[in-house]
């Protein structure tokens, strides 16, 4: 079943963007939420989305620029809180990392 | 057909993570989604305190959330044993009954299997 | 939109945190004992700092805490036999497979997390 | 001669972090060191609040600082700022005039200024 | 045991958490502007999720927080010039030095850590 | 001066003990309290003692015990609360990573 992970925190100051992605699976997706806007950078979740390219990965782009945090990377896709809603119902489950 | 979303909020009111739960109910409801529950849990019960002061040109949390039931019948469920560890309860001893908003309903876990069961789709924040 | 229809869910629980600085292990267990008490069919996990709480020879009295540990092996009374420990966080940690509870499987990530995915509604702990 | 400590305490009643806390005053105490106040600060200041109901069996935070306050002197200072923003007031408008336990002085940060100058060493717990 | 007797004493203020998801940093600030306001020689440290705080072009109301960062301006005002932030949380997080606020210092982790064994109270967030 | 590093969750989990260790000088103490006691097989903290010869471990082994943590390790070394007491007047500061 495909799984929606919403990660809220920063990985380089909590250990759930670690267990996130050793839960992983292709067909999954991540979502970038408050804090989890920290990660643009962060070495773990690029190299996953290298080796794991059927993963898809969105961020809240509001949550983003309040932030200052900006991708370098296309593969990141902004979107909307009521985006989000439309995700969770095309999602089999979720787990919230935070 | 509508789809029905449960959220499970487990952070407290002064933490702009809450905030963007009460954004995400609204979304939802924007949608067309039907909120059947939003579950109060952990330090998630901290948002049905009563006195809590936040300055006026701050998110006024509960506010958020007395409009959100009261204006779209979005159910707010408190799990009363995780509440009474932090300090609010329906049954005090003096003068006032209960140091918990009118807006919240006071319940237990079996509320969350409820919820769990009758939404489609459940979301924690 | 037949998948979204509603029927029996099955619940995992997942535990991240060591069982004695907060409150987040003992409300995970209040929690999978409810849903295992209305019957619905629920698992537990154990992942990363969550292994602490199902090592063996604990000791919580010493530090004055009320032993929920204990409370663990009501688990099997509501029929909650899926209890799934993560390897690569026991070894991380330097712990042997020397648990306080039976029927504890301990699984790789991948199997681990295949498990997982198999449940409709994840709780977070 | 006798040496004075402060401490800073920024953990929740339920935490066994704050039994630490506690256990560390008592000791304190206990080696003829003088404690010129225990100042409640973030989280810290959720267990100065009167109605917490904590399970006869468990630890009872709200009594170990009340004793620590009646019988040995220790003074609490709550930062009423931080109280505030997380559901505590000594300014109700109800009959109850406060949700403050009376074991605690109702302070501001300028109170950590004192102890912090006053006090030869300070622990943050 | 001269160096215990009461004097002047140097305050630290490290601040380790991102801004918006909880108060601590609004909290430290609070703490920072009050030991300036009483003239205690106060310095801020900026380590790991900290630098968040200081980073240029955040914007807090997008997010409906009052942006209590506006609020390090105050810091002058009040005297408070040794603001650090550590090179290698910058380098870390892919951040550049463009900050909102004047008068920080870049350091090293070894000048950091030296600056911070300065002071006589460290107060950590 | 010489500080007291009071560590008090596990570095498994946050970032705390990674900063911690970085910030240590020579001549500084640790004292794992609480939930430090998980790190008894910490890799940065190993490392740490072993190339930094001059900084004094410590443990509440009454925390310790509590959670079944056993240092393997005889640089660590066993004290009660009182002995904090005597710690934190016997160091010039102290930094609480938690």
């Amino acid at each position: 079943m495909a799984m929606l992970h919403l990660i809220r925190n920063s990985g380089f100051n909590s250990s759930a963007l670690t267990q996130c992605l050793d839960m992983i699976l292709p067909q999954d997706s991540i979502l970038l939420i408050d804090d989890g806007c920290y990660n643009f950078s962060h070495a773990l979740l690029l190299r996953t989305l290298t080796e794991q390219q059927d993963i898809t990965l969105y961020f809240i782009s509001q949550h983003a620029d309040a932030r200052a945090q900006c991708p370098n990377n296309k593969l990141f896709i902004p979107i909307t809180l009521a985006e989000v809603v439309a995700l969770l119902f095309k999602h089999d489950n979720s787990i919230t990392w935070s | 057909m509508q789809n029905r979303l449960a959220l499970v909020v487990t952070t407290p009111p002064s933490s702009n993570l809450t905030t963007t739960a009460i954004n995400l109910v609204r979304a939802a409801l924007d949608s067309g989604v039907s909120i059947v529950g939003v579950f109060f849990y952990q330090d998630g019960v901290l948002n049905a305190a009563k006195y809590l002061s936040i300055p006026s040109d701050e998110f006024q949390t509960l506010a958020q959330w007395q409009q959100l039931n009261s204006e779209y019948n979005v159910p707010l469920y408190l799990c009363i044993t995780a509440a009474e560890k932090r300090g609010l309860s329906d049954e005090l001893n003096n003068h006032e009954s209960s140091n918990i908003d009118s807006a919240f309903t006071v319940s237990g876990l079996g509320e969350l299997v409820e919820l769990t069961s009758k939404a489609e789709r459940v979301v924690q924040l | 939109m037949s998948e979204n229809q509603p029927r029996d869910k099955t619940i995992a629980i997942i535990n991240t945190q060591a069982p004695f600085s907060n409150a987040a292990g003992k409300e995970a267990l209040d929690a999978a004992l409810i849903f295992g008490s209305y019957e619905q069919a629920t698992s537990l996990f154990f992942l990363g700092d969550g292994v602490f709480q199902v090592i063996g020879d604990q000791n919580a009295s010493a530090i004055e805490i009320k032993d929920y540990l204990k409370t663990f092996s009501a688990l099997e009374f509501y029929d909650i036999e899926n209890i799934y420990v993560c390897q690569q966080s026991l070894t991380e940690r330097n712990l042997s497979a020397h648990f306080h509870i039976n029927n504890i499987q301990v699984l790789s990530n991948e199997v681990f997390s295949q498990r997982l995915h198999q449940h409709n509604v994840i709780y977070r702990f």
